[in-house]
């Protein structure tokens, strides 16, 4: 049953041209998370995660549903705070800085850390509107111009929307609308961007094209990307992560992080059965 | 970068004033409303207090003696109106809703037309199907001023609401419970009595209870339909004459002695208990069935 | 189902409806009350709907008797008279429509008959009390009174302004005189005018005006009124029952409960009572009505 | 072959219906009649209205009655203008939206986006009896407390009766409609937009104010002529607090007769059947039943459009 | 890029063992559609599909989302009818009978032909009522006990709840739950099953059960399934379906049916690029 060789193979030749020049140890970590626990009031979504996430890489999350996934990602810039009942053990630490220590105001933590959602949520307004809003309501005054039309550009979308940016942005088809996510996310000028399964939606043309932006992106951006696409985090990611639900001895079911790597190490020589389980298509 | 002066750039401004004073502002909506119905409840409890008993139950209204006149041929009127309103407009009101949520054919021209309806009368005023009422069932159909003539009205007048709030409560049954049972072969009336009506039979319930309490305190269409009279005997059938709650309270604050004001307060204060009652009993319904789906 | 119903039966559990002025409502309504604690079996409605209303409904056969707080006219007598329904006119207490000013109105204590018609005419503009009289100081004047459907309005217009039905229109009407009692207490300047009986249950709010209809000042008090001294204002009320259904044995029993009790009855309503010779005809003409009911 | 052929036709007869369905067809047609019973009923209403209504205007013109500035019907050679009984009726709604959009709004506002889940499951229930209060109270309530322990000392000169007290109370009548179905509106913006604005760093206030609400807009909108429509046909408040005076004055201190005050008060003090005076009932329901009627319509449509936005 | 040997070794340890048993050609199919095209008023979800379904097979319809899989599968027991606005060009024929045709009731095509949906859509009544439901709308009077015993035995889940069949289905797992949906499927004693995504929202244990038991089904009934999951196709069927949505000379997407034959043949040769990509996980 145990064939390594051949998901090795298989994977191979989707795995990031990026994977190469990557460190094996994460030097210069934008977040730390020390032993993070999740909760939602009482349940505990996912359980004592320690990982780093290093600067300018792309890191992704995946593991079956319901492993706490998202959980974890909404807890790198306190969008867990808006749940009711969601509370955080352990520490996030942003350069240094516990996220979720006294005296920090989440509204500042969300304009370092930006966040794109699994559905496109574009705002009701025009195409200029939505990138213009957060630089908007975080005290940019005056002209916008400029800036909207630099985010658009940078987000790949500049050439298709340009002699219309005062049409409704949901107009725009799937792909493109989630491409306006990304240049509304970067025109706060984030730090690190998350994405949790951006491309579920999408088709795969509009993949291809996030994708691609994705990569674009890492040079000047941190990234957390949450997928359910194996093949995806092998194309784009430099680290992975994997995570899966498991009873505990009180039989409830919590998320562990399984694994952490290398991307392309991960893929072809996985440590845990259970990853190597996973990757190989054998649950999930 | 050192520590401190991250910690600096996370801190940010506290939240502002202004959020703060938006916050409260909005509380204050609330807390208006709420206050003006605690100031309410207050004001006609102290001054119906004094006649905030017994009596108001056992004992007929009368012009001779106010100080021991009571409410009681209103109370039974109340519940015979409301009784027979509610045995006329419940099984209307879930036999439409039915039609409309599962087997009229979704966005065909007659069901549009019927659904566009409801919500006009709807919003439709009371008094005027208190014109209604005197015209079709007072007059045309001669029943008089009858419990029958105010059940039918009020039955008209609730009927929408029931609908509307019928076809809320079947429409939160989940579409796979349809599906599942259609898939086995189960005709769509059998999927509709088996299946789904009884999922929502809470839904309707609570819907039902609000609309009734709302029929229990009307008194504008009634006030066509000639309620307003001096009636000190219980109803002993849908043709007997009647009053209501609602009416005896608007007779007797007509009533310049102030000790039918103050049997007025009273009253109000029988109708709105029974009111909470009919409220709450709806309100423990639907947090009951919280539904799991 | 009115008389038409309730005579066809000869049980004990008819049903009676009265209707018409409310001013008379409550002598009706005391009769009812009293009259159910002694046979509870029966059922006694009365409603209120004014003179006029109430003719209506009386002359097309829905109820057993209207009250009226003026004579009965000649089209609703031709209207009665289509129908088939026969009557006779009771009178069964006295009625001093009082004009009432706000208890703090220490200004105006007598009007003569023209100076109310100065201020209810229907071309009146007036609207304070020192275009009544000079002497009287700068106060607006708010005016309430009756509803317009009311046999009170009928009647005051007609004594007051000559003609029924004739009035300036811009005063707060009412079929509710709680309303006329409430408006002339909560505004100072306030006039107004209702039947002697709701004046006399709100003594400490309203005050009574004197009228003079060229005679001198004359206040309404029950022997003014029975007297005929106080007029123009002063007025009998009536009950009209239907011939066909004192018929009905209960019918029958009703109104001659309501004729042997009169005077406690029109005592218990505030009203004044009628004098004795007029109680004693009152009861002579009720025994002739019921003896052509019988036949 | 030949066997398979066989099979094929058993197979094929079997998905036929295997025994017909009646009783199927029969309750079809009887919910169907239930669901008409609505249209019988505007149909009632129409009717019922419009018969009396023509036989007014075939004595009064409708010019007189839409233009005429006094109403007078109860009187010998009555006028039939209908303005007076109009401004009356748009004094007591202003005063009453006034009150119920802002605080409605502000209700909602508060309720779908601040109020955590246990508070909400306190409040708009608590905000649902203030909705289910029978009208005669509140018109008590207005005459007998606002009027005269509160009203009274800041306006001396304020009438008995009058449009103020009326419209105030009709406004907190009208907050938990206002209230409640706003909040559906914004309850239904996809919980996605309030997060892209978070995870943008805008405050709660922001959110609100920037992208939940025009969101809804046409939602809250509908809400709000929805409110002013009950306004419009409420009867006992005006009836009791608001004085039966048709005058065509905007001053709020004064009393004044709406529309459904006027049907009431001359409803119930029962007119001739068959006087004009009678039949002016009519044609006011008529009025009253089409400004309520294309006030809906109209809500209704902006419903629709906001339904499409999110489906 | 093209390996195709690396995807073969991949799956083929996956490969259901009833495959070699199967013929090449379906011969006594129990359906057979004939260039079938299902709308959703004006838009056309799945153009011209022809493909036989064999007696006592296993079909996996596989493809990307959105490809119009769940449509041809409701197209099977005509559930789509009950979608105001579908409609079906061509011929699906039941043992040669049109089921679109004149005189066919669609309440006894779908007494013939059960379906299980994805999510578990249990009944809110006991257990025993869930199975009992399906032979009571369908006339059938007096002890049921029995049925309903046969039915969860073949279900694999008499042994779990035989003693508490009064308690409310809602109440079992998720995983006992689906096999409560195929049990109270067979009390109605269809000669079909179809069955979409019915391992989507279950565990990897439970979906293995799930697995089991459609196998041992097989020789009973014919079995139609939906799934997402590649290595399920490949697990549990004898042919495959492969899906795609592919735009049209008018940019409109319709889903086309791209491949169709032995699973073991699909997977391990596929002749069409397109089978290739998708199922080495180029897209989707
Ligand atoms: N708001 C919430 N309240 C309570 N429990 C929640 C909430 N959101 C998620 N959960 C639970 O927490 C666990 C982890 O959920 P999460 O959404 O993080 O999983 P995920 O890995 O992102 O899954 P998926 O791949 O399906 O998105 C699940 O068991 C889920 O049911
Ligand atoms: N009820 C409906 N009305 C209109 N369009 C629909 C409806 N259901 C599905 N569609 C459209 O038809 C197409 C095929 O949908 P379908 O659900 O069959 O896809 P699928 O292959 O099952 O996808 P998935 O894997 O996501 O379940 C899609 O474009 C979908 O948007
Ligand atoms: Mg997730
Ligand atoms: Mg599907």
């Amino acid at each position: 049953m145990n064939q390594p060789n051949e998901i090795t193979m298989h994977l191979d030749h989707a795995l990031s041209a990026r994977g190469a020049s990557i460190p094996p140890e994460t030097s210069d970590p934008v977040f730390t998370l020390d032993n993070v626990s999740v909760y939602y009031s009482d349940y505990e979504a996912i359980r004592n995660v320690t990982l780093p996430i290093g600067r300018n890489e792309i890191t992704a999350f995946i593991g079956p549903s319901g492993c706490g996934k998202s959980t974890l990602l909404r807890s790198f810039n306190r969008m867990n705070d808006l749940i009711p009942g969601a509370h955080l053990k352990g520490t996030v630490a942003y350069h240094g800085t516990d996220i979720y220590g006294p005296n920090v105001d989440p509204i500042e933590v969300r304009r370092k850390v930006g966040m794109v959602f699994q559905k496109p949520n574009v705002f009701p307004k025009s195409i200029y509107e939505n990138v213009a809003y957060g630089p908007k309501v975080n005290g940019t005054k005056g002209n916008l111009d400029d800036l909207v039309e630099e985010c658009l550009t940078r987000a790949a979308l500049w050439n298709e929307v340009k002699d219309d940016l005062k049409k409704s942005a949901y107009a725009l088809s799937g792909g493109q609308q989630q491409r306006l996510v990304i240049a509304r996310c970067i025109a706060v000028k984030p730090e690190v961007i998350l994405m949790d399964e951006p491309c579920a939606s999408l088709d795969p043309l509009a993949t291809a094209k996030i994708e691609d932006l994705m990569v674009e992106l890492a040079s000047e951006y941190t990234i957390i990307i949450v997928t359910h696409n194996m093949q995806q985090a092998a194309r784009v990611s430099d680290r992975t992560a994997f995570f899966t639900a498991e009873l505990d001895e009180n039989e409830i079911r919590h998320g562990r992080l399984v694994e952490f790597g290398r991307t392309r190490e991960l893929f072809s020589s996985p440590t845990d059965p259970r990853t190597e389980d996973y990757i190989s298509g054998r649950f999930g | 970068m050192s520590h401190l002066q991250l910690t600096n750039q996370l801190a940010g401004k506290g939240t502002p004033l202004r959020d703060r004073i938006f916050m409260w502002l909005l509380f204050l909506s609330l807390a208006i409303g709420v206050f003006t119905l605690a100031v309410l409840l207050t004001y006609v409890t102290i001054k119906g207090w004094p006649r905030l008993d017994i009596r108001l139950f056992t004992n007929m209204p009368s012009v001779r003696d106010p100080e021991n006149a009571g409410a009681q041929s209103a109370i039974t009127g109340s519940i015979w109106v409301i009784s027979f309103t509610a045995l006329v407009a419940l099984p209307t009101g879930v036999m439409a809703a039915l039609y409309l949520e599962e087997f009229a054919r979704p966005n065909s021209r007659s069901q549009r037309f019927i659904e566009v309806n409801i919500q006009n009368l709807a919003a439709v005023p009371s008094i005027v199907y208190g014109i209604l009422g005197l015209a079709v069932f007072a007059r045309a159909l001669a029943l008089g001023q009858s419990v029958i003539t105010a059940a039918l009205t009020l039955a008209l007048l609730v009927l929408p609401v029931i609908i509307i709030s019928t076809r809320e409560a079947l429409r939160a049954v989940p579409r796979n419970i349809r599906d599942g049972s259609l898939a086995l072969g189960a005709t769509e009336w059998q999927t509709a009595y088996r299946q789904t009506l009884p999922a929502a039979i809470p839904g309707i319930a609570t819907g039902t209870i609000l609309a009734l309490s709302r029929a229990i305190g009307e008194a504008a269409p009634l006030l066509l339909l000639g309620a307003v009279s001096f009636i000190t005997f219980n109803p002993d059938g849908v043709l007997s004459d009647y009053t209501t709650l609602p009416i005896q309270i608007f007779n007797w604050t007509k009533d310049s002695r102030e000790e039918f004001q103050v049997l007025a307060a009273a009253t109000i204060v029988v109708l709105l208990l029974i009111l909470l009652a009919m409220n709450f009993v709806a309100i423990w319904i639907r947090n009951k069935t919280q539904k799991r789906w | 189902g009115g008389s038409n119903n309730s005579s066809g039966e000869d049980g004990g559990s008819g049903q009676i409806r009265i209707d018409g002025s409310s001013t008379v409502y409550p002598l009706s309504a005391i009769a009812a009350e009293d009259f159910q604690i002694a046979n509870p079996g029966i059922q006694v409605t009365v409603g209120s709907s004014g003179t006029g209303g109430g003719f209506e409904k009386f002359c097309r056969g829905e109820t057993d008797a209207n009250d009226a707080s003026r004579p009965i006219k000649d089209s609703e007598i031709q209207e009665c008279a289509d129908n088939g329904i026969e009557y006779a006119q009771l009178t069964v207490a006295i009625d001093a429509l009082t004009v009432v000013v706000n208890k703090e109105n220490d200004f105006a204590n007598c009007l003569t008959t023209d100076q109310l018609a100065a201020i209810w005419g229907p071309d009146s503009t007036v609207s304070n009390w020192n275009e009544v009289d000079p002497s009287f100081p700068d106060e607006p004047l708010p005016l309430f009174g009756p509803g317009t459907d009311s046999g009170t309005f009928d009647y005051f217009t007609d004594v007051i302004n000559g003609e029924e039905g004739v009035s300036r229109t811009d005063f707060t009407p009412s079929e509710d005189d709680n309303v006329i009692v409430q408006g002339v207490a909560g505004s100072k300047g306030g006039l107004g005018y209702f039947g002697y009986t709701y004046f006399e249950e709100n003594t400490d709010r309203l005050k009574a005006l004197e009228i003079d209809s060229g005679a001198g000042c004359v206040a309404p008090s029950a022997d003014t009124a029975r007297d005929g001294s106080y007029t123009p204002l002063s007025r009998p009320l009536f009950v009209y029952p239907s011939v066909q259904s004192l018929a009905d044995p209960n019918v029958a029993e009703f109104f001659q409960f309501y004729v042997d009790n009169d005077v406690e009855i029109a005592k218990a309503a505030l009203y004044i009572p009628l004098s004795d010779a007029a109680q004693e005809q009152l009861v002579t003409d009720f025994a002739a009505l019921l003896n052509q009911a019988g036949s | 072959m030949a066997t398979n052929t066989v099979s094929e036709t058993a197979e094929g007869l079997s998905l036929r219906q295997s025994r017909p369905r009646y009783g199927e067809k029969i309750i079809r047609f009887i919910l169907a009649l239930a669901a008409f019973v609505s249209i019988f009923t505007t149909f009632g209403i129409v009717i019922s209205l419009l018969i009396p209504s023509i036989e007014f205007f075939m004595e009064v013109p409708i010019t007189d009655f839409l233009f005429g500035t006094v109403w007078t019907p109860l009187f010998k050679n009555g006028e039939f203008g209908v303005i007076p009984l109009l401004s009356g009726t748009i004094v007591i709604t202003l005063i009453a939206i006034a009150v119920a959009i802002p605080l409605g709004l502000g209700a909602s506002i508060y309720l779908s986006e601040y109020a955590s889940e246990r508070v909400r499951k306190v409040l708009k229930p608590t905000l649902e009896v203030l909705a289910g209060i029978p009208t005669v109270v509140f018109g008590f309530f207005a005459l007998e407390f606002l009027t005269q322990a509160i009203l009274i000392k800041i306006f001396p000169e304020i009438e008995v009766f009058n449009a103020l007290s009326a419209g105030l109370i009709m406004g907190v009548m009208i907050i938990p409609t206002i209230a409640s179905l706003s909040e559906d509106a914004m309850a239904a913006v996809p919980s996605g937009l309030r997060d892209g604005a978070y995870a943008l760093g805008s405050s709660k206030r922001q959110t609100a104010i920037k992208v939940v609400m025009p969101a809804a807009l046409s939602g809250i909108v509908a809400a709000f002529v929805l409110g002013i429509s009950r306004a419009i046909g409420e009867t006992m408040i005006v009836t009791i607090a608001a004085g039966l005076q048709p005058q065509l004055s905007f001053n709020p201190l004064m009393g004044m007769q709406t529309m459904t005050s006027y049907i009431a008060a001359a409803g119930s003090g029962d007119l001739a059947t068959g006087s004009i005076e009678y039949k002016s009932i009519f044609a006011v329901g008529m009025l009253l039943f089409l400004l309520t009627f294309l006030m809906n319509i109209f809500s209704i449509r902006l419903v629709r459009r906001f339904r499409q936005a999110y489906q």
